[in-house]
């Protein structure tokens, strides 16, 4: 009874063979990143793609960035839009980076979102971008000296952020995980484009505020960075101190080992206020005014100077969070929505518009210095 | 060929159960309705799973050695076939349900264009050649099997402790009750009531019992760890909103840049469980057939009723939404006549009868 | 087949004579195991045995000779040595030439024969002991002869008269040869022609003796095997370097050399109707299970076939399931394999004119085991060990992983690894599987040719084999670099384990067919299906998967895993006799455990 | 067309390895079984490569669970 069993597979490679999915790497254009805008005239959407195309034939094949770009009713159709230019198809589970132009942002991101979510192709782990210049297709369109991949770079100028927290590490389903909770509230990280020494290099600075699906405004470094702090979102990084007015006097700079924030909800009085107790651990990466933080007790005045800036700098993010945007974006819905379900449901219908703009927070710094670098004592 | 009774051991059992109890559940996160509750929901399915496994212990161990179909032959006589016909039926449904689902699953998920009847072929086509093997062979191959599927489970869990954020968890219960049950009923394990014709083959009938548990524990231990890892990973919102949480959940997996992309390790695992899922319904769907004809050996049956079991996928679910609407809505109800109350019956009379024949056997002969 | 086994029990010594015996006995004296089953017992006397000659012996001594010339006719090793004994009258000595010893037919046959006539008188007592052999033994002959010279009484006229040596003319003269002057080891007696012929064959001396209707058999093989040395294909870097050669007593030897007990058993038949070939079944009597030794006796004698000329004949003939490309029995040329096997409880078989033995059951993991495992600290033997299980896990999936991971799953390759296989694809004229599927050929024939070729022309193929496949292909782009070193992977990974070497081509290609169907899913069903081969799989009803991913820890000491001696307290499950699983008492051995 | 080839191939396998040895044995029962079986499958697989629409019992359980359930 083997011989048919063997029969049996050997019979149905041989008689059905037919491989559907089956695809050579060469017949593919590997896709690194994309753009997409909307042309508002022609009222289409408008995809930029980056491709990883070989150049040069034989033995000294070179993989070259190239640009091509599409217009398409639907962002699927923009997408296949683009084969008929690139004359192969385009492959996207390598695709690291897609960039929306601001002028799409402004109305929504989400027809490229459920694209990248629904197709099988665009992973979940990719990063999603809003561009500061007027589209995206602009920071691909500039023209980029070296051989390297634009949106790799881009990708990777993000995950570097764990150590320069100046931009969001968001990847699409944290985005969705954002979007689809009640607040929806999200922010991504905002790509630029800067000119140095007359050529133009993109460079991702800042998070663009979501709400729902529009984008509210772009925030500035700083404004990212203590973002990150309220959301516990840092993991590293340089902590820039300043300790004194005046040019050139008093940065310090700390560098982050730890850091922690805990929200928590207190209702006194039947009012709802916010406890948010941020506990860092750092180290003294550089001073600038040596000799006067040596001893224990000025380690002491040292962390709490530190803690006090820190401080201010969070409230007032938060204020201007609740005055110019009005939206919740450190997330004390959520806390709420996971500690008091039933409260939640009373305020989460206006919860952006009026309650978070009048709840009070209680900011609770602490810095603790964990070692001063390998100096016991400056110049 | 009259074969020598097949003997499953104790490790086999708990395989083969574990194995088709994660079946598709594993994959498409059967409950995930519930939202939060569904972590709370897979403990009260345990508790509900171990109490339907005493009954189906009992059935068995009425007369140790005989499946529950003898026992509708010893009591109901010619009135048995209905209730074959109404296994069979029922077995045909979940090894057609699962068959789609493996074609949907590869196809949706990395094989777009292969048609789907072919990797449902190849599939229904390894069953076979299980299935006509007879159970121990199965018994042995889940064995071997299943300690591979623990290995991945556990590996890929460990690997997405950095994206697990357990702060995400909660609130529980936010919307009373109800959530919980309608979470609860569809994990029951109402599939169980296949392994009264599979159990009465273990070495020691005295430990069915001890078997039952420990499949039901394990398998709640893993999915409990599967549902953790995904809701956290993912979030509650974006679980819900996906046919196949796990598959996105692993795909997150980076570590270091190096180890990633290694979502295929839970196309594996589904593939492993859903196949012997797919065997048990087959195996139980050809013992009813071969019996309802009045068939010595399953195995000569075994084939053609996979044919079948491939061409009702040809028609009975349009795709994936439709399948997914009632695996979540309408089969945990539909089952329930089929896999609760007919082996309830079954077990009622068996025990009746049992207590007849007890007395029979105490009272002298013949007074 | 009882014969041989009732015989065994009566001769003592072994050696090549060993056999003399068992086929002279008539056909049909069976003894009281007439009723046991005979499956075509080689001797039943059937035309198809290869006896030609049929009936028994004349008295004429010259249509005897004319009876073996004519079964020989044309085969001209036959020799005849015509005698003429002073007393007896004419005689005759039958072998063939080149399977005799001459030695022992000088000295043993002849001169004790041409002497038998001057033999001063005995006393009774003495005769009828096989003193002669003994007195041989102990004194030589330069003994006799002395005594001969010196007593110088020549007893001629030799036809012995009924006082002088009474008790053996009784029986015949046949039988005084035998008991008191033919000084060989073993000798007997018989009228049957077949039998006389199949001894002539089997390199025994025929005696035959005017007006005498019995011929004697006297055990005079002899002639050159290969010497004992180191097996080609299993070196050993710590170990016995003993190695079977072609004869069968030779490697019988060296088994009981090393298991010294009465318990080991060596059980003998005959297998092939023309070959006529010894094989021996051995095992230990308190180890191995009876039911596997019934078994194997019962799968042994139902083979029917012309001729066995090495133990793989038997292997195919007995294996449980036919169709399978893995191995259902074990196979080596070294004793120390084999003892170490009887050790565990299971059964060797040796087949006279082949140096492999070949041992049952076996389990799919002895491939994995080697006896330098055994014989190198454990913890060196357990990775030895992970690594042939690597080897094999590697040449079976590398291609088929290859394949499906760069044309169906783009995704999971790390994108810059995909950049350099995407631009090494660039402008190739064939697709992979293509280029997969010839490379593993190339490298099967490069294989092939070179097991086969003479070691002098080695060099060229690999010279022309690395240059043109290596690096003239890549370069001229007919195939891509990582093609290349994806098959030259799978083909190094091979040779981990030699005798899988087959089943793991096969298991390759098919994964790889499999591959470029449905991708990793492909590739997955075809584990799948390996997997379910291997389950379904039994050697001697033993599962052949037994030991492999066993949670007990005592099954794992001796799989994945060498463990150290002292922690092998039992042989592995299933395969000695029920109860005789413990192989070290608890506490003996092991100091310091 | 490609599926009823599919499908043809995989029951003459079948028909190989199940339906002549029960034909051998003289197994009528079994080998009728198979044959219908397997016609009602083949016969299933043409239908629905033909457009026919087959009406899946899927559809009527849902609603006679759902007016059952959710009144």
């Amino acid at each position: 009874m083997k011989l048919p069993k063997i029969c049996i597979l050997l019979g149905m490679l041989l008689l059905l063979y037919g491989c559907w999915n089956y695809r050579e790497a060469d017949s593919l254009f590997l896709v690194t990143g994309c753009g997409l805008d909307y042309d508002f005239e022609k009222d289409r959407y408008r995809m930029t793609v980056e491709i990883a195309a070989p150049e040069g034939s034989g033995k000294n094949v070179e993989i070259k960035p190239k640009i091509l770009s599409a217009d398409g009713d639907t962002v699927f159709d923009a997408v296949r839009n683009i084969i008929r230019i690139s004359s192969k198809r385009l492959y996207w589970g390598h695709a690291q980076a897609y960039i929306i132009g601001r002028n799409l942002a402004e109305k929504s991101i989400l027809p490229l979102l459920d694209w990248i979510i629904r197709d099988a192709e665009p992973r979940e782990t990719v990063v999603l971008y809003i561009s500061k210049c007027e589209t995206a297709e602009e920071i691909f369109k500039e023209k980029i000296p070296s051989s390297r991949m634009l949106a790799y770079g881009i990708y990777e100028m993000t995950t570097s952020a764990v150590s320069v927290p100046k931009a969001p590490y968001v990847q699409v389903y944290q985005l969705y995980g954002m979007l689809t909770s009640d607040t929806g509230v999200a922010y991504v990280p905002a790509v630029d484009i800067t000119r140095e020494g007359g050529s133009f290099t993109p460079i991702v600075t800042g998070a663009a505020l979501l709400d729902k699906e529009r984008l509210a405004g772009f925030l500035s470094e700083e404004d990212t960075r203590s973002l990150l702090f309220l959301r516990d979102e840092i993991k590293g990084g340089i902590l820039p101190v300043k300790t004194g007015s005046g040019p050139m006097s008093g940065y310090l700079s700390l560098e982050i080992f730890k850091s922690s924030t805990i929200v928590t909800p207190v209702f006194q009085e039947d009012r709802m206020s916010f406890k948010v107790k941020t506990a860092l651990e750092v180290a003294v990466g550089g001073e600038y005014e040596q000799e006067k933080y040596l001893s224990a007790d000025q380690t002491a005045e040292l962390e709490n100077i530190c803690s006090q800036f820190l401080k201010n700098k969070l409230e007032d993010f938060i204020s201007r969070l609740k005055q110019d945007y009005g939206l919740d974006a450190v997330g004390f819905g959520e806390v709420l929505k996971r500690r008091k379900p039933g409260l939640w449901k009373e305020v989460k219908s206006n919860w952006n518009e009026e309650t978070f703009r009048d709840i009070d927070v209680q900011m609770d710094v602490k810095v603790t210095l964990r070692n001063t670098g390998q100096y016991l004592k400056g110049l | 060929m009259p074969r020598q009774k097949e003997i499953l051991s104790n490790w086999s059992g708990i395989s083969l159960l574990g194995m088709f109890m994660m079946g598709t559940s594993i994959i498409t996160m059967a409950g995930k309705d519930a939202g939060m509750d569904v972590l709370l929901a897979l403990p009260m399915a345990a508790v509900a799973n171990i109490l339907l496994a005493f009954m189906y212990t009992r059935i068995l161990t009425l007369y140790p050695g005989k499946s529950m179909m003898d026992l509708q032959e010893m009591i109901f006589g010619k009135l048995s076939k209905l209730f074959y016909l109404l296994t069979v039926w029922i077995a045909l449904h979940v090894a057609t349900m699962t068959l789609i689902l493996f074609g949907e699953f590869i196809q949706v998920v990395s094989l777009p264009e292969t048609p789907r009847y072919f990797i449902c072929g190849f599939i229904a086509a390894l069953a076979i050649w299980l299935v006509k093997d007879g159970l121990e062979v199965m018994g042995r191959w889940a064995g071997f099997a299943f300690p591979v599927f623990l290995l991945i489970i556990t590996g890929v869990s460990l690997l997405s402790i950095e994206d697990i954020r357990l702060d995400t968890l909660g609130p529980f219960l936010s919307k009373g009750l109800h959530p919980l049950l309608t979470g609860t009923f569809p994990l029951i394990a109402l599939g169980l009531a296949f392994f009264t014709e599979v159990f009465n083959h273990l070495g020691n009938s005295r430990k069915t019992f001890r078997v039952f548990l420990f499949g039901i524990l394990l398998t709640t231990f893993s999915l409990f760890f599967v549902y953790l890892r995904n809701i956290s990973v993912l979030g509650m919102s974006f679980t819900q909103s996906l046919y196949f949480p796990s598959y996105a959940a692993v795909g997150i997996i980076n570590i270091g840049n190096f180890l990633q992309r290694i979502e295929v390790a839970v196309s594996v695992n589904f593939i492993l469980v859903g196949f012997i899922r797919l065997s048990i319904c087959l195996y139980v769907a050809s013992k009813g057939i071969s019996r309802l004809f009045g068939f010595q050996d399953h195995r000569a049956i075994t084939a053609p009723v996979a044919f079948l079991v491939m061409a009702f996928t040809l028609f009975a679910f349009r795709n994936i939404v439709e399948l997914s609407e009632w695996v979540n809505s309408t089969y945990p109800y539909y089952r329930v006549p089929f896999l609760f109350f007919l082996p309830l019956v079954t077990w009622v009379a068996g025990e009746i009868k049992a207590r007849k024949d007890r007395r029979k056997a105490t009272l002298p002969p013949a007074l | 087949m009882f014969r041989k086994r009732k015989r065994r029990t009566s001769i003592k010594p072994y050696r090549a004579g060993r056999f003399a015996g068992y086929r002279q006995g008539s056909p049909g004296a069976g003894g009281p195991e007439a009723g046991a089953p005979e499956a075509g017992g080689p001797e039943a006397g059937s035309p198809e045995t290869g006896s030609p000659g049929t009936g028994s012996l004349t008295r004429s001594l010259e249509d005897n000779i004319a009876l073996f010339r004519n079964i020989f006719q044309q085969d001209d090793t036959l020799t005849l040595r015509e005698l003429d004994v002073p007393g007896f009258g004419k005689a005759c000595l039958v072998m063939i030439d080149g399977m005799t010893d001459s030695d022992v037919v000088n000295d043993n046959i002849i001169q004790p024969v041409l002497m038998s006539g001057r033999v001063p008188v005995r006393e009774p007592e003495d005769v009828g002991q096989p003193k002669v052999g003994e007195q041989l033994k102990a004194g030589g002959q330069p003994e006799v002869r002395g005594q001969l010279e010196v007593g110088g009484q020549l007893a001629v006229g030799g036809p012995p008269e009924g006082s002088r040596l009474p008790e053996d003319f009784k029986e015949g003269r046949a039988a005084w040869f035998q008991k008191c002057i033919i000084a060989a080891k073993a000798v007997s007696r018989s009228s049957d022609v077949s039998s006389l012929c199949q001894a002539v064959i089997d390199g025994d001396t025929v005696w035959l003796l005017e007006n005498e209707p019995e011929g004697l058999i006297i055990d005079s093989k002899g002639w050159k095997t290969r010497a004992i040395d180191e097996p080609k294909t299993e070196t050993v870097v710590m170990g016995p370097r003993e190695g079977f050669n072609e004869s069968l007593i030779m490697n019988l030897t060296l088994i009981r050399r090393r298991i010294k007990t009465p318990n080991l058993k060596f059980e003998f038949m005959l297998i092939g109707r023309r070959s006529r070939t010894r094989v021996c079944i051995c095992y230990l009597k308190e180890i191995a299970k009876e039911s596997n030794l019934r078994e194997l006796r019962n799968r042994l004698e139902k083979i029917d076939i012309d001729g066995i000329l090495s133990s793989s004949y038997l292997r195919e003939l007995i294996m449980d399931s036919p169709y399978t490309p893995f191995d259902l029995t074990g196979t080596t040329e070294r004793p120390d394999i084999v003892s170490a096997n009887l050790l565990e409880g299971r059964l060797a078989v040796l087949v006279d004119g082949s140096p492999c033995a070949m041992m049952v059951p076996f389990l799919f993991v002895e491939y994995f085991q080697a006896n330098d495992d055994y014989y190198t600290n454990f913890y060196f033997g357990s990775l030895n060990r992970i690594l042939r299980i690597l080897g094999f896990l590697f040449t079976i999936s590398i291609p088929g992983l290859y394949l499906s991971l760069v044309t169906f799953h783009h995704e999971m390759v790390p994108s810059s690894l995909l950049m350099s296989i995407y631009a090494a694809r660039q402008g190739l004229p064939f697709p992979t599987v293509i280029e997969l599927i010839v490379m593993l050929l190339l490298f099967e024939i490069l294989r092939e040719s070179g097991t086969r070729l003479p070691a002098f022309m080695g060099q060229a193929l690999s010279i022309v084999g690395a240059l043109v496949i290596g690096q003239a292909a890549v370069e001229a782009r007919l195939v891509s670099a990582p093609t290349v070193i994806v098959s030259a992977t799978a083909g190094i990974t091979e040779l981990v384990i030699p005798r899988i070497k087959f089943p793991s081509i096969m298991i390759r290609v098919l994964l790889l067919l499999m591959s470029s169907l449905l991708g990793l899913y492909g590739f997955l069903f075809g584990l799948i299906g390996l997997l379910l081969h291997l389950v379904e799989l039994r050697s001697f009803g033993v599962p052949y998967l037994q030991g492999i991913m066993s949670f007990k820890k005592q099954d794992l000491k001796d799989t994945v895993f060498r463990g150290p001696w002292w922690t092998m307290r039992t042989r592995p499950r299933n395969i000695a006799r029920e109860g005789e699983w413990v192989r070290q008492q608890k506490g003996s051995g092991g100091t310091g455990k | 067309m490609l599926k009823i080839a599919f499908f043809i191939t995989i029951i003459t396998i079948f028909v190989f390895v199940d339906l002549i040895p029960a034909l051998r044995r003289r197994n009528i029962r079994y080998a009728a079984a198979f044959l219908a079986f397997s016609c009602l499958a083949l016969s299933i697989c043409i239908l629905t490569e033909l457009g026919v629409k087959i009406p899946s019992p899927a559809k009527p359980i849902k609603t006679a669970v759902d007016a059952l359930l959710r009144r």
